[in-house]
């Protein structure tokens, strides 16, 4: 599956050779959950597709079509008072830990109600004082920044919390993803890095951005555990992620998932994606999460298909209810914008010129 | 048939890679891609093995250019966004702009920045990073401003033995068009003065020289004649070209879609009130972005930036001063 | 007993810590070695477990540190040199800065920077990185020439809610001695008038304030009385002193170790000359660093830096103009 | 030997598994040179330490004291066409490579006649336009130049080159370091970075710094091949890097060298190292690499007595006559220095004022 060359394969974690050990067993209430979510998140990207194309959102939209069984495996895993850095393509995390269709499409469509106030658009949005970090767009930097909201909860005694964030085959390659790491495991943070990996870092095939064949084998040289996620397959990603939380949480330090994928969709919507070979498509890695997901709810009987089918409805008519709603609503007002990068607290004491 | 700012840019870099074997491309999708915005366009095919995909490394993809340039190659490396090279810029500005000094050797690389802001860009996809660059000894910072200096400059840049950081501006991509390239170029340095006037002196350069003749047209209906001094390099500032200006104007505003603190705009402020003092009847004035991140709504993001009206406002202020 | 510049930061950090529970130290060599200048000397064994060693990893030291502001913490991170802040400064200039902006939610957090020159310290033990920072909105940039102020101003910075870029110069970390340390302090981002003066006005921070007090002195004798503002904070700038300075003495001279280009002087100059133009009798001058990295040869480096009798010269330049 | 506490202990390269395959067979000829630079190296560098303390020398001393078997073994294995880039500790591979006792002297005590012109001192120099490349301080950030330099050599069609720098412990840490080593093995460049594990990074400790134990597990996750070898060890280190520097020459792809050892020295001339802990000095980490050198050259009769003892004397007197001469050299004269750091080319170009 994955597509470096280098002959060496070996999967030094240890978690591995001990293979699950149960902490993660899906229960059909995380199962629903998730899938519920994951439909959520297609669906409103859907639309934010369609806005984008009618000139509605501005700027980049940047979807996480195929990659929303790993994403809410992630999401549902954590709880109030965890921390989340969410990335580029974590949509459905971002629902399952708290974040509503509601501010999405807030932030996309730049309302003066949402939580940026139209200052920062689409992916770039996050509560950080309520857990939820805002990514800013150079990639890697979040690992610390995840880092630095744990070792706070270790200073005032906290205990139980994890961080996660995520991060995609191109982003392993940042400086920064590696201090982050290293720093994770030296302070024996109780934090879980997904990487997902799909195969493509924008149209740079893994080949041409690293050498390791499987980024696995990264985890021993931080000394840290790693595990390997069917990215999508959603009994997979939530066995593999809420081991991998559980873990965390123990107190086992740090957490790598690796997990192979593929996104269904361009790196930004205005990207076709002609990069990637149909081969790859047609391959298991190309099935679709939110189908191989379905599947495995109905064989489990935890859903039938006149609830799936009414979810489907009820989730369309939240969406373009919502759509509707903020669409409505004031966009920022230049005139009334506050033009001052200082906190309140620290402009006041500045006797600087506010113009 | 007519080119575009972007266009121009590829046909440069085509020129570069056919007329001199040390040349080569380094950047993030720049090959069989062509680029986030296709600057590279079919360049991987017709140069093979010359236009090469970087990892996202940004320190490292700098570091490699900086090595090649010293075994003589002349690489351009393509960031991805301006806003990015903050990732690189440990090694552009503490290895390649001091390397010269140093060790005398030379080190001719160009880093090529999509710069500045576009509507919905954001805090991360928007910057100006000229002045950041240009505070540093050894560096050559480029911002043109035209479809004809854009080629030219770039060729200029690839020829030049120092590291020159080459801003372009998103902005122009598209919009800007020329009917031909030219075969001769303004002398390396030189700023142009692309609208003559009497009445005021724009100093601009980048994109706002485009909002600074919409300002000095405007004007022109209330009868003032504003010359604009598109100043196409930062560093080094062809201050002559400004004081000659502003012996005959009097008047000096500069733009800038950089923040004012230790900007582009400053810097001129500061050179022609040290050197061309007695030449002002009025105080000099600039007119930058404002001081926050930039924001992504496109509405916050209009009053941002300078535009032609807030140049003509700023103008018609410094007019009556 | 007599206090150094260093041992008051030294002090200022052992009372934040012991005062705010919320503040911690975290970087190289800081924990049981005290750090590479002893600034935090002793600190790890009274505090335990709230002084960190770090990895060599400046993005990661200032990413977590900005982590644990966003969670209600006051992290005080050192750099072992100012010069390796760059490799930091992604995280500075691209998170810490805008967070507020962009979330709403403060993040409180110093950045302490050993920095400026010192004989043989060379191109990368010895920048001056004030410029560099105070370019970006969001910033706060102290620069104390005091013993007492870099007391206070370090307290004020633990203080304050938005991040903090702490320039202390090594020059003065063991040369600088005081009798005590205040309990009072002027308000945030307010200079002074160290020395009043009525011929010309030397704006100067940092270790020049101290070059500017002995160019003074040395025209003194030629009967010339020399102002000079020590800026202590130059982002914000504090204009109206500086204003209130030039127009009592008409001349304007700005000192600064670090480059010309885009600098705190250039920006101190484009600001008089904007808001100031008509209390000028002459044009405003700068001193600044020379255009190069700095130099390792101490004979290379006492002319690269201005000193009390290059200060000296300009000001006799600045007096015949 | 290593001081991490993680429970990954893998080596998963593949070189390990293979063992040493005789291409790094050490021949008296090498064996006595390099013995013969690490004798200079050391009685050089403790020149330089006595010229610091008298104040000849301004700024820092950093000596590579205890290191010079591993420093000298790369140096030695390198040719001219080949790219070197050394660092803090690395005199006596210097010395290996082709720099001279005269001009460390005129770099550390500032003559205009250095190479460095006193622009620059101490470990920062070099002669990049001949393969001697000078580095800056920020730690990490000569990996790439060097792939840099080995792209430019590949572009022009020359074969047979290898590039080579070394790192400590500490600078593993950094993001150039990772973005560094990933880039040479996506690029399969014929370079050797050898790891100077010298269990402490100024005063930090390794378990401060990683937490995966062994830094040879890092090879994998880079795709690379990973050789240990004794860092004070002459014979092993000639022999590993030796193997190293061959296979990247053959187009094998990068190589990763990693070795334990103590400095015995401060990290500066104004650093006591009270930090290292006595049993650690105590341990076979702590021997004298000179001393074990020397017992090995004895041994295999490589070298006689008389001949150790007329080395060290022309080594000796060699050093005091540099000195000597490097004293009186004149100093740069600020008057007549060139303030301007573009090149002659670029700043005839530029009109710009010379002052
Ligand atoms: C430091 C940095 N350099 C470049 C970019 C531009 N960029 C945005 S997304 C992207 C590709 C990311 O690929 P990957 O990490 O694999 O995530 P994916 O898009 O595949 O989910 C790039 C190069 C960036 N955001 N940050
Ligand atoms: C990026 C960076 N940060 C900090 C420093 C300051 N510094 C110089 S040497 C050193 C310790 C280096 O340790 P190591 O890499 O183990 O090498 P050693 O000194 O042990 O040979 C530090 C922190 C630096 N040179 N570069
Ligand atoms: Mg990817
Ligand atoms: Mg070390």
């Amino acid at each position: 599956m994955t597509k470096g060359s280098s002959p060496v394969q070996t999967i030094s974690s240890q978690a591995l050779g001990n293979g699950r050990n149960g902490t993660g067993r899906v229960t059909k209430e995380i199962a629903r959950r998730a899938f519920r979510t994951m439909l959520e998140a297609r669906i409103l990207e859907e639309k934010l597709a369609a806005l984008y194309r009618s000139g509605k959102i501005v700027g980049g939209v940047f979807l996480g079509r195929g990659q929303e069984a790993l994403s809410v495996a992630l999401g549902v895993h954590l709880r109030r008072g965890d921390i989340y850095a969410p990335l580029i393509r974590d949509q459905a995390g971002r629902l399952a830990f708290g974040d509503t269709i509601l501010d999405t499409l807030r932030t996309y469509l730049g309302s003066s109600l949402g939580s940026m106030r139209g200052r920062d658009g689409n992916i770039h949005r996050g509560r950080p004082s309520e857990g939820y970090h805002a990514m800013i767009s150079h990639l890697g930097a979040m690992v610390s920044t995840v880092c630095g909201g744990l070792v706070a909860k270790r200073f005032r005694g906290e205990t139980g919390a994890v961080g996660a964030t995520c991060i995609g085959d191109g982003g392993t390659s940042t400086g920064s993803f590696h201090e982050g790491m290293n720093m994770a495991a030296v302070e024996k943070l109780p934090m879980v890095v997904v990487v997902a990996n799909n195969q493509f870092s924008y149209s740079t095939p893994n080949d041409r951005q690293f050498a390791c064949g499987d980024l696995l084998t990264r985890a021993a040289g931080y000394g840290i555990t790693g595990r390997r996620a069917i990215g999508n397959d959603l009994i997979d990603c939530l066995e593999v992620i809420g081991e991998a939380v559980a873990a965390a949480r123990a107190g086992e330090g740090p957490q790598l998932v690796v997990a192979d994928l593929l996104r269904l969709v361009g790196h930004s919507e205005q990207d076709d994606a002609s990069y990637i070979p149909a081969a790859l498509k047609e391959s298991p890695l190309g099935r679709d999460c939110l189908d191989i997901a379905e599947d495995q709810l109905l064989e489990n009987e935890w859903v039938t298909d006149t609830e799936l089918s009414s979810w489907r409805a009820a989730v369309k008519a939240e969406v373009e209810e919502t759509v509707g709603k903020v669409l409505r609503e004031p966009a920022p007002d230049p005139a009334e914008e506050d033009w001052n990068a200082f906190s309140v607290v620290g402009r006041n004491l500045s006797g600087e010129d506010e113009e | 048939m007519s080119i575009t700012y972007l266009e121009a840019i590829r046909l440069a870099q085509q020129r570069a890679l056919a007329e001199d074997p040390r040349v080569f491309i380094y950047g993030q999708d720049i090959g069989a891609f062509g680029g986030a915005f296709k600057a590279t366009k079919n360049l991987a095919k017709e140069f093979p093995g010359r236009v090469l995909d970087a990892p996202i490394s940004e320190d490292a993809i700098v570091g490699l250019a900086i090595g090649a340039a010293v075994e003589g190659m002349r690489p351009i490396v393509e960031m991805q966004f301006a806003d990015f090279s903050t990732c690189g810029l440990n090694q552009i500005v503490n290895q390649a702009a001091t390397l010269y000094y140093r060790t005398g050797t030379p080190c001719p690389l160009v880093v090529r920045l999509p710069s500045g802001g576009t509507p919905g860009g954001g805090p991360f996809h928007s910057q100006s990073m000229e002045s950041l660059y240009a505070h540093y000894p050894g560096l050559v910072v480029m911002t043109p401003a035209t479809v004809e200096d854009v080629y030219t400059m770039l060729l200029e840049a690839v020829a030049l033995d120092d590291p020159v950081i080459f801003c372009e501006h998103k902005f122009l991509y598209y919009h800007l068009k020329a009917e031909k390239l030219p075969e001769e170029a303004l002398p390396f340095g030189k700023a142009r003065i692309t609208r003559p006037g009497r009445d005021a002196t724009v100093v601009a350069y980048s994109a706002m020289v485009h909002e600074a003749l919409a300002a000095a047209e405007e004007l022109s209906q209330d009868g003032y004649d504003i010359e604009v001094v598109d100043l196409r390099t930062v560093k080094p500032i062809d201050t002559d070209t400004i004081l000659a200006s502003v012996a005959r104007t009097g008047r000096l505003l500069v733009v800038s879609e950089d923040w004012p603190w230790g900007g582009v705009a400053a810097e001129v402020i500061a050179r022609v009130a040290a050197e061309g003092f007695g030449l002002l009847d009025a105080p000099p004035q600039r007119l930058n972005a404002r001081e926050t991140p930039v924001p992504y709504h496109p509405a916050l993001w209009g009053t941002h930036r300078p535009t032609a009206s807030s140049v003509a406002n700023s103008l018609r202020q410094l007019l009556e001063l």
